[in-house]
């Protein structure tokens, strides 16, 4: 019966959802605003990359948005899952391979986290996707050492503080007479590595928030205890 | 054989990744299979998001040795959508870590036989003596998630 | 000029530093939260004394409106947003005894700021990850009570809210398709030439759809008796008062600004209609007060939907004041449900322990019906008058429905009155309430009660709300959107 | 190009399906891994590096590590290396 319900309902969205994209217009439309944009960042941002223009400074009210629910979600998962996997059994040590990968890895990843992290206003990439980089570099020797925790109360101090400095940036501004979360420092040569203002500051703290939250979940994911 | 054009082809894709998403979701019986479902219709939003104001004539939103290009792709959607990935991606994860809790508890991931251990759990917490409903299993008791609990 | 900014800055800064506060010194975390939702809610109220009859726009980053993300005050947003700050600090959750954990605490902060960014936000996709927020925030403090059956309810709730956000990120795409903007002022401005098209009404079915989850609007609402009988008393309060009418104050803004065609009103006439039949009868047949609660609550939505189904101002006003009243005595109830929440047998006699509860409970009852002196009864005939109104005959079958629901609704809540005043020598008597849980629905129970006396200065601020909700020229002259190609 | 591109759609779609079709769930974390990758480079095709990244290292990477920790500890795996 609820197979049957289930079966009817997804025709009734499939037809519909066929029936709204029939005439959708791809490739035609003019955005007005992102065209406006194009033109003005230079200016006003100073950010190379338009992207990054307008994830932190045009829309950057959602960026600090998104930390949060990031944070909300660690902070979630990590309650949800708050009893920590009992000491006796931890999984053994992973091979020699993975291990001597692992090690060599870390460095590697963090500089390249890092790099993405801080050349986000110029080329692609950025906190959110350096910040990833990050936490995969704290998280892989966890991977090959089962039985070594990691610091949690580091994490989510490191997680506090990053974000505080994200909305503090954005104070600052207020402070200064300005709007919320309004660019500071000018906004200095375009394609520069120091220029596009705050804008990379901002970007700093998204990539250690953003690391030191993933790295937390993962960590929490991975000491839960076995079901099987 | 015609082939659709680029732009009929990319909707297609991003149609299909929605359908394909929404259908697992509906159809699956299993926990992680409609998140994975879940996380297939977000693909495919954020790919719609994209194509929203995609055109073939642009160039990426970057500016390379402070020229600025005639044609540069519109960025608000590329915000949007990287938005879009990392509210995706935690509500995976915060998903993901209640199903492990969800396991741990009942055993199972079966929907259906979490529904059945959901009304029972408010029954007995409300004190009313639950009758058999009609949509769960016959013994909610026996544990057969795929791949056996061993 | 800034002030309303920090309505949502201010708790989510105080969530992030939550975690360290209490490291440091646990007492001082505990009472941080309250703290800053006290400051928070003064802040609002001199905004609102400040802001008066005007409306203004604030450009975050300073950016002028179509380019970047810009919030929209008016009285009606100020005044859910201090609804919301000032419902969760009444609802602050229960210092749980021995072992402080600082995370219920920044949950519910996220939830104050995320809530008040929700009605104040004036951008699309702004408005979309406020939504998320709230979402993420909800699971979070569902799950956190620690039952199983806490979290299955939450993950259940996750995949439903999950769908209906990817719905709603997919109605988003389609506006951006045809208009270019996110920004709600442009778009209110373009809606008239882009959206009045078949490609409009599908992104208006999208978005109703997902930001119909929260409003517990009638085909995506199979979350609510499960959450709200498996969540605390106090956050069940919260999400079924305050947090609904967010959402459907989403769906009320949505509808007036970019969706002005009969076929969208329409829509949300038919599904508020399906809310109340389905609410209702589920209400009738429920077992636990919990659950009963919770059926009539997506009824009591529902009578909203088909208010604001109607075009025009009047209209606006009848729904604003169902939802008004609803917002005051449900999550009394809710809070009475805390002792009284079991299966309603179980409550034989209950007014023996707890006669001043159950005095309340048939004053919560009589209001929720809407007999006479009680506000909900002007409400409800606000809407019935604005609903007979209306040309198109469906209307009648709304007002026909919600009288019925009234009807119901009173056959059920006196089974469970009369149940308060019947010992069963059966069974045992249940426990007294609990003073702090008396203490807030009495506070709310008053606050009802005064309202009886008030009511002409209470419509005479509502109608100027609905006037200012209702005038699209004035959205889009305060925001004034200018894009220079 | 178009024929690329036909491929990689087609691909894509494959494996969504797949996601749904295959009994282990390792073999449906790998199709699901794929269809992130593709759907990557269609977002670099469509001249969005920024979220091509993202995508790569969000949703395959990091997505897929959160589902495959989580089939590891629910011993869903079948493939006999949980201990």
């Amino acid at each position: 019966m609820r197979r049957l319900s289930s079966l009817l309902f997804l025709a009734g969205l499939v037809t519909l959802i066929i029936a709204i994209f029939q005439p959708l217009p791809v490739g035609t439309a003019t955005p007005a605003v992102g065209t406006a944009i194009n033109h003005a960042a230079p200016e006003q941002v100073g950010a190379a990359n338009l992207v990054t223009a307008v994830v932190l400074a045009y829309r950057g009210f959602d960026t600090l948005l998104e930390l949060t629910i990031l944070f909300t979600a660690a902070m979630a998962a990590g309650w949800v899952l708050d009893k920590p996997r009992n000491e006796a059994r931890p999984d053994p040590d992973a091979g020699f391979i993975l291990l001597a990968a692992s090690d060599l890895l870390f460095p590697l990843l963090l500089i390249l986290g890092l790099y993405v992290i801080l050349h986000g206003h110029l080329t692609p990439g950025g906190g959110f996707q350096g910040g990833v980089v990050l936490a995969l570099a704290f998280f892989l020797p966890l991977l090959a050492r089962p039985g070594r925790r990691i610091d949690h109360q580091l994490f989510s101090l490191v997680e506090g503080l990053a974000g505080a400095a994200f909305i503090g940036i954005g104070l600052a501004a207020m402070l200064n007479g300005q709007a919320f979360l309004a660019p500071l420092f000018g906004t200095g040569e375009l394609g520069a590595l120091f220029s596009a203002g705050s804008l990379p500051l901002l970007y700093i703290a998204v990539g250690l928030k953003v690391g030191s939250e993933l790295a937390g979940l993962l960590a929490h994911l991975a000491e839960t205890e076995a079901v099987g | 054989m015609i082939i659709p054009d680029s732009n009929t082809l990319l909707l297609i894709a991003a149609l299909g990744l929605i359908l394909i998403g929404i259908g697992g979701m509906v159809l699956s019986l299993h926990l992680l299979r409609i998140i994975f479902g879940l996380a297939l219709l977000e693909s495919g939003a954020n790919l719609l998001l994209i194509l929203a104001t995609y055109s073939d004539r642009s160039v990426a939103p970057i500016i390379v040795g402070g020229k600025i290009p005639a044609h540069m792709a519109d960025p608000i959607p590329q915000a949007l959508v990287l938005t879009a990935i990392v509210i995706g991606v935690a509500v995976l994860a915060l998903a993901l870590s209640l199903a492990l809790r969800i396991q741990r508890a009942y055993g199972t991931l079966d929907v259906r036989e979490l529904r059945a251990r959901l009304d029972q759990d408010i029954a007995a917490e409300a004190g009313i003596n639950l009758p058999h409903s009609q949509d769960a299993p016959r013994s909610p008791a026996v544990v057969n998630a795929p791949g056996g609990a061993s | 000029m800034n002030g309303p900014v920090l309505l949502i800055v201010l708790p989510l800064l105080t969530a992030f530093l939550l975690p360290i506060i209490y490291r440091l010194m646990p007492l001082a975390g505990r009472l941080t939260g309250p703290l800053i939702l006290v400051v928070t809610s003064i802040i609002g109220l001199t905004q609102l004394q400040h802001l008066g009859d005007d409306t203004l726009a604030i450009a975050m980053g300073g950016f002028p409106p179509p380019l970047g993300i810009s919030l929209y005050i008016d009285r009606l947003a100020l005044a859910f947003a201090l609804a919301v700050t000032l419902g969760t600090l009444l609802l602050w959750p229960k210092a749980s005894g021995d072992n402080p954990d600082s995370r219920p605490g920044s949950l519910s902060l996220i939830l104050a700021g995320a809530g008040c960014g929700l009605a104040l936000s004036g951008d699309l996709f702004n408005v979309y990850v406020f939504y998320e927020l709230v979402a993420v925030a909800t699971y979070g403090l569902v799950a956190g009570r620690g039952t199983t059956a806490a979290c299955t309810a939450s993950v259940r709730y996750l995949i439903i809210s999950g769908f209906g956000a990817a719905m709603a990120l997919i109605g988003i795409a389609l506006i951006y398709n045809a208009t270019g903007t996110l920004n709600l002022a442009h778009l209110a401005e373009l809606a008239p030439s882009r959206l009045n098209n078949g490609q409009g009404l599908a992104a208006f079915v999208l978005l109703l759809i997902g930001f119909g989850v929260k409003a517990e609007l009638f085909p995506v609402n199979t979350w609510v008796p499960e959450v709200y009988a498996t969540a605390s008393s106090r956050l069940t309060a919260l999400l079924a008062g305050v947090v609904s009418k967010l959402a459907l104050l989403i769906v009320l803004r949505l509808l007036v600004l970019l969706f002005p065609q009969p076929e969208a009103h329409l829509l949300m006439l038919v599904l508020g209609i399906l809310g109340v039949v389905s609410g209702e009868l589920a209400a009738w047949r429920a077992r636990d007060l919990n659950r009963l609660l919770a059926y009539s609550s997506i009824g009591q939505l529902g009578i909203m939907f088909i208010a604001f189904s109607m075009p025009g101002q009047a209209a606006i006003l009848a729904g604003l004041a169902v939802a008004l009243h609803h917002l005051i005595a449900k999550p009394a109830l809710f809070l009475l449900a805390e002792r009284w929440g079991g299966s309603v047998q179980g409550l034989s006699g209950a007014a023996e322990n707890s006669p001043v509860a159950a005095v309340l409970f048939i004053l919560l009852s009589l209001s929720l019906i809407g007999v006479p002196p009680f506000p909900s009864f002007w409400a409800k005939l606000l809407v019935l008058l604005e609903l007979a109104r209306q040309a198109q005959p469906l209307y009648f079958l709304g007002a026909a429905v919600i009288l019925a629901g009234a009807a119901l609704e009173a056959n059920y809540l006196f089974r469970v009155v009369s149940r308060l005043y019947t010992p069963d020598a059966a069974q045992p008597v249940p426990e007294p309430q609990r003073l702090p849980e008396l203490a807030r629905a009495g506070m709310l129970g008053a606050v009802l009660v005064a309202s009886i006396f008030v009511i002409s200065p209470i419509n005479n601020q509502l109608e100027q709300l609905a006037d200012q909700a209702s005038d699209t020229q004035r959205y889009i002259s305060t925001v004034n959107p200018r894009v220079t190609p | 190009m178009d024929w690329l591109l036909l491929l990689l759609v087609s691909l894509m779609l494959g494996c969504a399906i797949a996601v749904f079709l295959l009994d282990n769930f390792l073999a449906a974390l790998a199709a699901y891994s794929v269809v992130s990758l593709v759907l990557s480079l269609l977002f670099a095709f469509l001249r969005a590096p920024d979220v091509a990244m993202t995508e790569v290292v969000v949703g395959a990477a990091l997505g897929s590590l959160f589902f495959a920790l989580t089939i590891r500890r629910l011993g869903l795996g079948q493939t006999g290396d949980e201990s």
